[in-house]
């Protein structure tokens, strides 16, 4: 493991006992804990600045405005885009998709037409393009994943062959939240758009973990949440390319993003106004940007290896347990690990753990689709984030052999 | 392990989980229906024999979390011979055990499941079979779910 | 003035001082303070809770899905739902009105059916309708609203006219955020299900000011948002009664709101979640249960008072200022006051009154097609809540008649 | 009254904002571009009567704050005998002016605007009848809005 500060201190939820253990909080893929720093200001907003925005005259309206358009430059630099208006604030990445399969599929998507996505997509970046191809008659196509456990990642031997001049819209996910395999996603959108599709980055489980660059992707959207990468929860993002956003309908409209409203109709204002109907989630925008100087503080990429490294680790320890199955590659992961095991179900595992104080997430991690191809029906997944420590692994690997014991006798 | 851990996993349930009873397709089944628990992927089919308004047999399949294979065995054994009536009786005192952690004295092996009442997220998972069941008892052609705000 | 306790201590972003004045916040139609309470609630939550919700077994994660779900009962109560699963929350009024608009809309709406709405409503109860009239071929018409400056409220006359059979639904607020005419909501309830049109009210100024029934108006759907009832900014509600609810088609999907997905298709679970896809703003909805308690703690048919006892001694008081034109009733008004000066523009006296620590909104408060037919393009604000006080009002009529003494010269 | 206040509404703008120049339809007009400023449902018309390449003569009409009707009334007066390309000079040497407050000694009365930069929020208004007008000169059909991300 590489070295790594002790950065607890920071997230003051993580000192306390859960069930008499010191809590180990081994579930950061599905949200992760708050540093002080994302608390304080969301508390000095409401204390000082809280006000709506754009349309306001007064101090505090302008300094809300200042503090919510600073946190879209923020964001912005964050993800290397290249014009804030590119960043749109959503409530989180299922609704940044959501709106791309609303106002890009319904503008673009007709029969014949090809959407393809992969075989381990978050069921946010799936069944939206389920219902977008239904809607439009367009055809949905999945990339496969290799290996009985999914080891191999992506076939990209078979997206060749998928990638023909009818696909569209080719979206997939950055990093896989249940395997950990990180996609080649500069790659991936470098073969898309040479048939000329648009291509979908889902981003939840990479923008906080490892640093990211939309313009050394390629990728014309790409898709977070805030509440995954130490932001506030209800606000995310949808970055769009600003050739693509300017052309894009709203999806919701309302207060805010048009230009002239009389009882016939309505003009919009351009991105990123039009795509941010009503009032927006102003606190969450400022506490997402005070997250992004969180992180960069940190340094995204010792980020990166650090989480990897203790997923790494895990994985190691984890493969020592008689019977277990490790699901994803062994090696280049991200921050996460999934196992299961055929006669201890994963919510029994987890009732035990918590047992421990130990935090971990079992189920079908809205991969429902991909399980069924495993021949499973849940795993038990363990992942890291920057407050976590090599002595949380052991803590678990001993939490595990305890509840075998248990069940198997 | 904790006392309320202890209580959850009663030997009676462990028995059940590692042995069901009445496991697998029955063959003579002429009613079926199949539950999901939506928030962790856990299914059940439940096979029932129904003669006239009498469970003359019963059987489930599915996988899931010890709590839900147990109390689906579990259950089989005990609405064999019962009346739809009396199913729908013993449910509502199982119901009762699980949300509360009364025993009432006259239920035996389902008192095993009172220790669920300290999980609130599991009882989901006990109630697994049982929302199948009844379903199969209505003759309901839609899947049972545990997400009905009953539960 | 009815007798009101202090209650400015409990709001922390008052004692400052704005351009070296104490601030007189009368801003709370735009969005409202928020009482230690709610803030507290928020902190208390990222330090100790802090979990995803629904499809977590470990104690951070029930806890969260616990509260999480208790806020949906604790506002279901406030509005008197039937059932907390009428709540959905959604990000506030904006989106709440694009789910209905988009989802019973498609479902329902066909050329020949008519959309009725009213001349005052605000931008996101008005172009969702324009939207949804456009997409199905349905025909949007509206309800005059009586008068000069709209002090006749809703043409209840006309009503009867437009109320045909062909109408399949009739959206309208409840209280107008820029007239302040309190609109006879459970009367436009009754008439329009005669008729068996569905009703959308707009409860985006009253359910923070009024005591409000869902079951007593009897209307089909309510919109709101937190940020306007003392709540955190990015959380709001669509109420829908269970019979409709249990009907609409999801218009956003993904995680969390599914039972059952394959590569094929996915099938959904019943409402709320059904309606809620994604991680939802589980801090929000915590924070907005908080709010619902502070109101309550405040006795909210006294807060009715206060507000538009308020609002009526403000309207009095600068009714006294030469060439004022007033908006509005001059009795039975909301918290809310809205005017101009034929010489002198809202900007410059907003401009103006910040200067002297007084937040003022001014412009067309999203309700451009009013405006045009009052023969006005903006109005000045002054909005008052629970924490405004008498002496505010004469600090507003001062600062005016500053204001008009400056550009009248 | 405060510096920055009386800074912002100086003595020339309460004037042009008072009796505002060239307001009005032009009748000799063959060039006209809208304006809207969509925080505040502000408009303005600038109307042109374009010679070749020269502004020979112009007006605006419209609804606005002080900011608003001063700026473009100023405006009028400054644009008047200009060619296109000099305008686009003038706009930006204008909008450094009010959003930065510096104030270059070769212009005169736009210099009054220089105040703006202390009130973020009211750019847009200084600057509404300037994006009417330029777009007018590109003969841009489509309205003006100060919503663009250059402001
Ligand atoms: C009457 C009315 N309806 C709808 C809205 C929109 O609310 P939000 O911007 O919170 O979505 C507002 C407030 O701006 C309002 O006053
Ligand atoms: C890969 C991936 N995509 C999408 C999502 C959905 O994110 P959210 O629930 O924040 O919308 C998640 C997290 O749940 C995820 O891990």
């Amino acid at each position: 493991m590489p070295a790594w500060p002790d950065v607890r201190a920071d997230f003051p939820i993580l000192h306390q006992q859960v069930n008499g253990k010191p809590l180990v909080y081994l579930d950061s893929a599905a949200t992760a804990q708050k540093p002080r720093a994302v608390i304080d200001a969301l508390v000095r907003y409401y204390e000082r600045d809280n006000s709506n925005v754009h349309r306001g005259l007064h101090a505090l309206s302008m300094r809300a405005t200042d503090a919510y358009e600073g946190a879209r430059t923020r964001v912005a630099k964050f993800i290397h885009a290249a014009d804030p208006a590119e960043v749109i604030f959503t409530r989180g990445t299922t609704e940044s998709i959501n709106l791309v399969a609303h106002s890009w599929g319904r503008a673009h998507l007709k029969p014949g037409d090809v959407v393809l996505a992969t075989e381990m997509e978050h069921h946010s970046n799936l069944v939206p393009w389920q219902q977008a191809a239904k809607a439009s008659g367009a055809t949905l196509r999945y990339v496969p994943v290799l290996g009985a456990n999914a080891e191999g990642g992506l076939d990209l031997a078979a997206l060749d062959r998928l990638l023909t001049p009818s696909v569209k819209l080719f979206a997939f996910t950055h990093i896989s939240n249940t395997l950990g395999t990180v996609n080649p996603a500069a790659e991936l959108c470098r073969r898309a758009r040479a048939v000329g599709a648009v291509t979908v980055v889902d981003a939840a489980q990479s923008v906080g973990h490892v640093p990211l660059d939309v313009q050394a992707l390629g990728c014309d959207f790409l898709a977070f949440s805030g509440h995954k990468m130490c932001g506030p929860t209800g606000i995310g993002v949808l970055y769009g390319r600003r050739a693509l956003l300017d052309k894009l309908a709203p999806d919701e409209t309302g207060g805010g993003m048009v230009v002239s409203v009389d009882y016939e109709g309505a003009s919009w204002k351009p991105a990123p106004e039009r795509l941010e109907a009503g009032t927006p989630d102003i606190a969450g925008a400022i506490g997402l940007g005070v997250a992004c100087d969180y992180l960069e503080g940190l340094d995204r990429a010792a980020i990166a290896r650090h989480d990897s490294g203790l997923a790494r680790l895990a994985y190691e320890k984890l493969s020592t347990l008689p019977n277990i199955r490790l699901l994803g590659p062994a090696d280049a992961r991200s921050g996460l690990v999934s196992f299961a095991f055929p006669d201890v179900h994963a919510h029994d595992v987890v009732t035990f753990a918590d047992e421990d104080g130990i935090a971990l997430r079992g189920g079908h991690h809205c991969n429902q689709p991909l399980m069924r191809k495993l021949g499973l029906t849940s795993t038990t997944r363990a992942s890291f984030y920057v407050y976590n420590q090599p002595g949380e692994i052991d803590a678990l690997v001993s939490s595990l052999q305890r509840t075998l014991k248990f069940f198997r006798g | 392990m904790s006392a309320d851990l202890t209580e959850l996993y009663q030997q009676v349930i462990l028995d059940h989980n590692r042995r069901p009873r009445n496991r697998g397709r029955l063959p003579t089944a002429n009613r079926v229906a199949h539950g999901d628990n939506p928030s962790c992927g856990d299914q059940c089919d439940v096979f029932l024999q129904l003669d006239g308004d009498r469970i003359k047999d019963i059987s489930f399949d599915g996988s899931g979390c010890a709590i839900s294979q147990a109390s689906a065995s579990l259950m089989t054994t005990q609405l064999k011979g019962k009346t739809a009536a009396e199913a729908e009786a013993l449910y509502k005192k199982f119901h009762e055990i699980v949300t509360t952690g009364k025993e009432p004295e006259e239920i035996s092996d389902l008192a095993a499941f009172a220790g669920v009442h300290t999980f609130p997220a599991r009882i989901k998972c006990a109630t697994l079979g049982w929302h199948a069941a009844l379903n199969a008892l209505k003759g309901d052609a839609a899947p049972a779910t545990t997400e009905s705000h009953t539960d």
